[in-house]
């Protein structure tokens, strides 16, 4: 797969008129000028096929999954080849001391300017002992690639947050790639797998200009993760109007009305879902009728519980009988105290005299 | 699949936005500029339509309000892409929808030729070549 | 701490600490105050009708003949905020839900737009009835640090409650957060203010129908 | 020469109650209370909040009966109640305050203010804060008998004037009468028509009636000064006379605070139920009207209006009886604005006629009263409390307000034909 990517795309069957138009769709998407789509198709068609390593931790595959695989051959999934891949343990067809001599060639050969794609969180606990490859720790070798990488785009919820390995009692003591590489740009893709677009786009813009996206304050682009997914749900003006689905299968569900009380995170995630929606466009979790878990956002995973609604306890009040009976016990004290104060002040009562009134 | 077939279906839409948000006009004043510009140096430039705060019923307007005019393109490129040329001769109105019909970025382009109706002449010369390769097995 | 954090924080142990406080503090509270007892009345009573501690619990809302024109501002200005407040407090959805997932009641909700405009209506009635404190030189010589401070503390939620709806100034996950952080501060403070006001004012217009009532003056 | 600050914090820990706790914790310093005070609407000086008088009570509540202030008092953040700010309330709690209970009915959270200025006054007189006007007026009432001084020989005296007046006898310490009639000293001193009123009535309706030489006077300087010991040596000798009589009904002259004291706070005082009933004259006229046994002939003509006593309308739940007894003598009734039970008060209840010292502020105070006067412009007052009588013609004569002040009672006497006649 040597020469330009276009000539690849087109070996692939896909034409330079489609790709313009992806191309066009993809700096919409990212908020870039009109003018952007032309100069990243113009950029990415001549593509330097820079060097990318993909290291997997703690994942599942998903992210991978999400990217490469779909129903049919998708852009996404050709854009693959705009970047020379040297290093992805599921997708490789080498293995063993043959994978692990193609990352260090290609770390060396690239020095500085690779690009560093992590997938899963990274454990800290037992001396990373938990997740190892080639009898090394996903510790050790984040910082090895890290140290001669150009960036590092941090692919899912895992590597952007910790995601479910870390979930509590976070067992393995998962940490995401920004808690330990602190002297690289990082991106951040967040979601449980995040929108194969997103991926994309990043790579485009830094195929492109050279440099990362916008991003927000948790490292995640800003034009797919500026907004809520409340804000663009189909459903919002439901949740204006007070008009909620009470459980899955009744006729607010049906009439397709806002699922907040049935637990949604739409109102607290930042993501694209609402306006990209998933495989290639057909729908989304509100659209299926289930509410937003909140997977492209810290922690999601111990925020309450799925089914909750945002407004209610995220953890079962304990203390609150307790509370009351000590509440109530404090209260019979005083009350006891009060009595007895009351009463020998009675006690000690002198009947007055006219004579009393003088001092 | 095409997405009615999923048994969903918002069975009261809402009316969309009662109203229009009043950015439809000022764009109508920035085409005219850019038409201007085209004619003087011949550059082509495009409005992104999605990434401004425009109403369906804005859109609607606009649409109306630019006319329908005499070339209509068909692009069938991952799905349907429509490049009409509206009432004003070298502004075009160009909806691209994904495989599933849906529509993924609309733009407004003043240009005497849509960008991308224009054939690459990397194309043309594959075009040629194979025309060739025709010629000479004939 | 992130923000989703720290509303996971609000939402599950803050929650649970300023519940208790109190729930702590309204029990220990009313145990205080209503354990001194009073004496029992010997006097023969005169029975009036509509003269009853429990008539005067209703009764109490509404001004005194005069009095409306005395102080108007007072009255509207604490009608609406008080209506208000109960209409975002227990009108909104999800405050509905709140509640429901404490006590397992549940009622109908509100449109959110309505119960946003009776937001805005409540906080522009509190920042006037503020004025008037500040203003009138009778509220201004009755006030101590404490009235300044319960102001500020019942108006915070309905602020941050407002500004995460409209999602103004801060992401709403953030807002959404301080909104809940500081519904948790008027809960903590509620029994050791004057907002105990909320229990206490039922015993104290019981008390004072009934002393009246015992008379046969319907107050 | 036994009152001491300690003495009056340790009587205040004995009356504060649950109400007083309920109501303290209540307050959110509205400020509305101050609206219906006429000493604050008059003055507009916000130290005339009724609340604001009783702030030393509500410290000494909080110190003692409270944890956090408890707490407080430890930290320094509530200071103690010290004679010198017992001192400077005494104006607050006395003078300023007639005991009128308006603040009572318009406040928003249901504290009844007058409550607690009542129990308040306890500790002040306890712990030698109270005026020495009211100081005077108890002293006499226990020693002599009667706030004005009046002894059992002048009140004999005035029996024999009106009996020679009136034609009627004047029974005294007559037993087994169903009713037995109560006096004010200024009812002796200044108003002697009243007694020959009750003469003219009592004949009329032809029911039994006594003068009980033991217990003449009605009005209780105990209870003003806010000290229950000795209101209670006052309110006894009444009703040791009425169940030495064995009469059925004691009768409450036109005075409000004696209504009260006897009508509400006697049973408390001597700590048992009454064996009789007591009324305010203006309820047995009420029923003798309703049953028929008032019977009235012409009537007044010109402009009368009524001014409600505070403790018998607002306190005391009489309301109807005075209008329907001024209908039947006066063809020009009409009503002041806020008649009934909001009235406002003369200015001089609750004892404060009694202090000399506070007459510039009643004066300044009575400018509501003659406010509502002036919206009416009544050729004659008309009441039913022989102290309000005397604070009204004071007030109208400092402003040059020429209205004529009589009594009820009297008026109605004077329309009840003579007998034979």
């Amino acid at each position: 797969m040597q020469g330009p990517l276009i000539d690849n795309l087109v070996r692939q069957g896909i034409s330079r008129r489609t790709f313009l138009k992806y191309c066009a769709t993809l700096a919409s998407m990212m908020a870039l000028p009109p003018t952007a789509g032309r100069a990243m198709a113009e950029a990415m068609a001549a593509s330097r096929r820079p060097s990318v390593i993909w290291l997997p931790f703690q994942e599942c595959t998903g992210c991978t999954e999400s990217i490469t695989r779909s129903h049919s051959p998708t852009i996404e999934g050709m854009i693959f080849d705009m970047i020379s891949l040297d290093y992805q343990e599921t997708l490789m067809a080498a293995a063993g001391f043959q994978a692990e001599e193609a990352r260090h060639q290609a770390m060396k050969e690239n020095m500085g300017k690779y690009l560093l794609i992590v997938d899963g969180s990274i454990p800290l606990g037992q001396d990373g002992a938990f997740s190892c490859t080639a009898g090394r720790s996903n510790l050790e070798t984040l910082k090895e690639a890290a140290a001669g990488a150009a960036a590092i785009v941090a692919m899912g919820s895992c590597a952007s947050f910790g995601g479910i390995p870390k979930a509590n009692p976070n067992p393995t003591g998962a940490v995401s790639v920004s808690d330990i590489i602190k002297d690289k740009p990082i991106v951040n893709i967040p979601g449980c797998p995040p929108i194969p677009v997103v991926m994309t786009g990043v790579l485009a813009h830094y195929l492109t200009f050279g440099t990362l996206p916008e991003l927000d304050d948790k490292g995640r682009p800003k034009s797919f993760y500026g907004e809520t997914i409340h804000d663009r749900c189909y459903r919002r003006p439901f949740y204006d109007q007070g008009k909620f689905a009470k459980t899955f299968d009744d006729e607010g569900a049906r009439n397709g009305w806002c699922l907040f009380e049935l637990g949604c995170k739409g109102p607290v995630t930042h993501n694209a879902c609402a306006t990209t929606k998933w495989n290639g466009g057909t729908s989304w979790p509100v659209e299926s009728g289930h509410g937003c878990l909140g997977c492209s956002e810290p922690d999601f995973w111990d925020a309450g519980g799925f089914y909750k609604a945002l407004s209610m306890p995220a953890d079962p009040l304990k203390f609150v009988a307790v509370a009351a009976v000590a509440g109530a016990a404090v209260g019979v004290g005083v009350s006891i105290a009060n009595r007895a104060k009351k009463g020998s002040a009675k006690a000690a009562h002198e009947t007055t005299t006219l004579a009393d009134l003088e001092k | 699949m095409s997405i009615d077939a999923i048994p969903i279906h918002v069975i009261n839409p809402l009316p969309t936005e009662p109203g229009l948000t009043g950015n439809a006009l000022p764009l109508l004043r920035e085409i005219s500029e850019m038409l201007r510009r085209l004619l003087e140096t011949g550059e082509s430039t495009a409005i992104d339509l999605s990434a401004l705060p425009l109403t369906p019923i804005d859109l609607e307007w606009l649409r109306e309000k630019l006319g329908e005019g005499e070339i209509a393109v068909t692009l069938q490129a991952s799905g349907e892409s429509t490049l009409n040329e509206t009432a004003c001769p070298g502004v075009w109105w160009i909806t691209h929808r994904n495989e599933n019909g849906a529509v993924t970025s609309q733009f407004i382009e003043v240009s005497f030729v849509p960008e991308l109706v224009k054939a690459h002449p990397e194309d043309v010369k594959i075009g040629r070549d194979h025309l060739e390769l025709l010629i000479s097995d004939l | 701490m992130n923000d989703l954090q720290f509303l996971t924080w609000v939402r599950g142990t803050g929650l649970n600490i300023a519940v208790s406080i109190f729930l702590l503090g309204v029990f220990w509270r009313l145990f205080e105050i209503y354990s001194l007892g009073h004496k029992k009345d010997l006097s023969a009573p005169r029975h009036a009708s509509g003269a009853s501690g429990l008539h005067t619990v209703f009764r109490r809302s509404l001004p005194p003949p005069g009095m409306l024109k005395r102080s108007p501002v007072s009255y509207i200005g604490g009608y609406i905020f008080h209506i208000g407040l109960f209409i975002v407090v227990f009108g909104f959805a999800p405050h509905i839900l709140l509640i429901k997932s404490l006590t397992g009641l549940s009622w109908p909700a509100l449109p959110s737009q309505f119960v946003n405009l009776a937001a805005i209506v409540t906080m522009a009635a509190m920042v006037v009835v503020l004025f008037d404190r500040i203003n009138k030189p009778v509220k201004r010589f009755l006030s101590t640090f404490e009235d300044w401070f319960t102001w500020a503390v019942t108006f915070l939620p309905v602020l941050t409650g407002w500004m995460a709806f409209e999602h103004m100034l801060l992401p709403y996950t953030t807002m959404l957060a301080l909104h809940i952080l500081s519904v948790q501060l008027l809960l903590v403070v509620l029994p050791f203010t004057k907002l105990f006001h909320v229990f206490t004012l039922f015993g104290s217009r019981w008390y004072n129908g009934r002393v009246n009532g015992h008379k046969g003056v319907p107050v | 020469m036994s009152a001491t600050l300690e003495k009056g914090v340790r009587v205040l820990k004995e009356v504060i109650d649950a109400p007083i706790a309920s109501y303290f914790n209540s307050c959110v310093h509205c400020g509305l209370c101050a609206e219906a005070c006429l000493f604050y609407t008059e003055t507009g000086d916000p130290k005339y909040t009724p609340i604001h008088k009783l702030e030393p009570l509500r410290r000494i509540y909080e110190q003692e009966y409270t944890v956090l202030g408890r707490l407080k008092k430890m930290i320094g953040l509530s200071k103690p109640v010290t004679d010198a700010e017992l001192d400077e309330w005494q104006e607050l709690v006395y003078n300023s305050c007639t005991l009128c209970a308006r603040c009572s009915s318009v406040c928003p959270v249901g504290n009844d203010i007058v409550y607690m200025v009542r129990k308040f006054r306890e500790g002040m007189s306890a712990s030698g804060h109270a005026p020495e006007g009211i100081k005077g007026a108890v002293n006499r009432t226990v020693t002599i008998g009667s706030p004005m001084g009046v002894k059992l020989p002048a009140v004999q005296a005035q029996m024999k004037h009106v009996e020679e007046d009136y034609g009627l006898p004047i029974p005294l310490d007559a037993e087994g009468a169903e009713y037995m009639v109560l006096l004010s000293s200024m009812e002796i001193i200044n108003f002697p028509e009243y007694l020959g009123a009750i003469a003219k009535i009592m004949q009329q309706a032809g029911k039994s009636w006594t003068l009980c030489s033991t217990a003449f006077e009605a009005t209780n300087a105990g209870m003003q000064i806010g000290n229950s010991d000795l209101a209670r040596v006052i309110v006894s000798r009444i009703v040791e006379g009425a169940e030495k009589l064995k009469v059925k009904t004691v009768i409450s002259p036109e005075c409000g605070h004696a209504y009260t004291a006897l009508r509400w706070e006697g049973a408390n005082l001597v700590g048992r139920p009454f064996s009789f009933e007591v009324k305010h004259i203006l309820e047995v006229l009420g029923e003798f009207q309703q049953q028929g046994l008032l019977k009235t002939e012409g009537f007044e003509t010109d402009k009368l209006t009524f001014h409600d006593p505070c403790q018998l309308a607002r306190r005391g739940g009489v309301i109807k009886q005075q209008r329907s007894l001024m209908n039947q003598v006066a063809k020009n009734f009409v009503e002041m604005p806020d008649a009934g039970y909001m009235n406002w008060c003369c200015g001089g209840g609750g004892g404060a006629s009694a202090i000399e010292e506070g007459e510039p502020l009643r004066l300044e105070a009575f400018k509501r009263k003659k406010a509502q006067l002036d919206s009416v412009r009544p050729d004659r007052l008309v009441t039913a409390c022989a102290n309000c009588r005397i604070v009204l013609e004071e007030g109208l004569e400092h402003y040059q307000m020429d209205i004529p002040v009589i009594g009820l009672t009297e008026m109605i006497a004077e329309h009840i034909p003579k007998k034979g006649g």
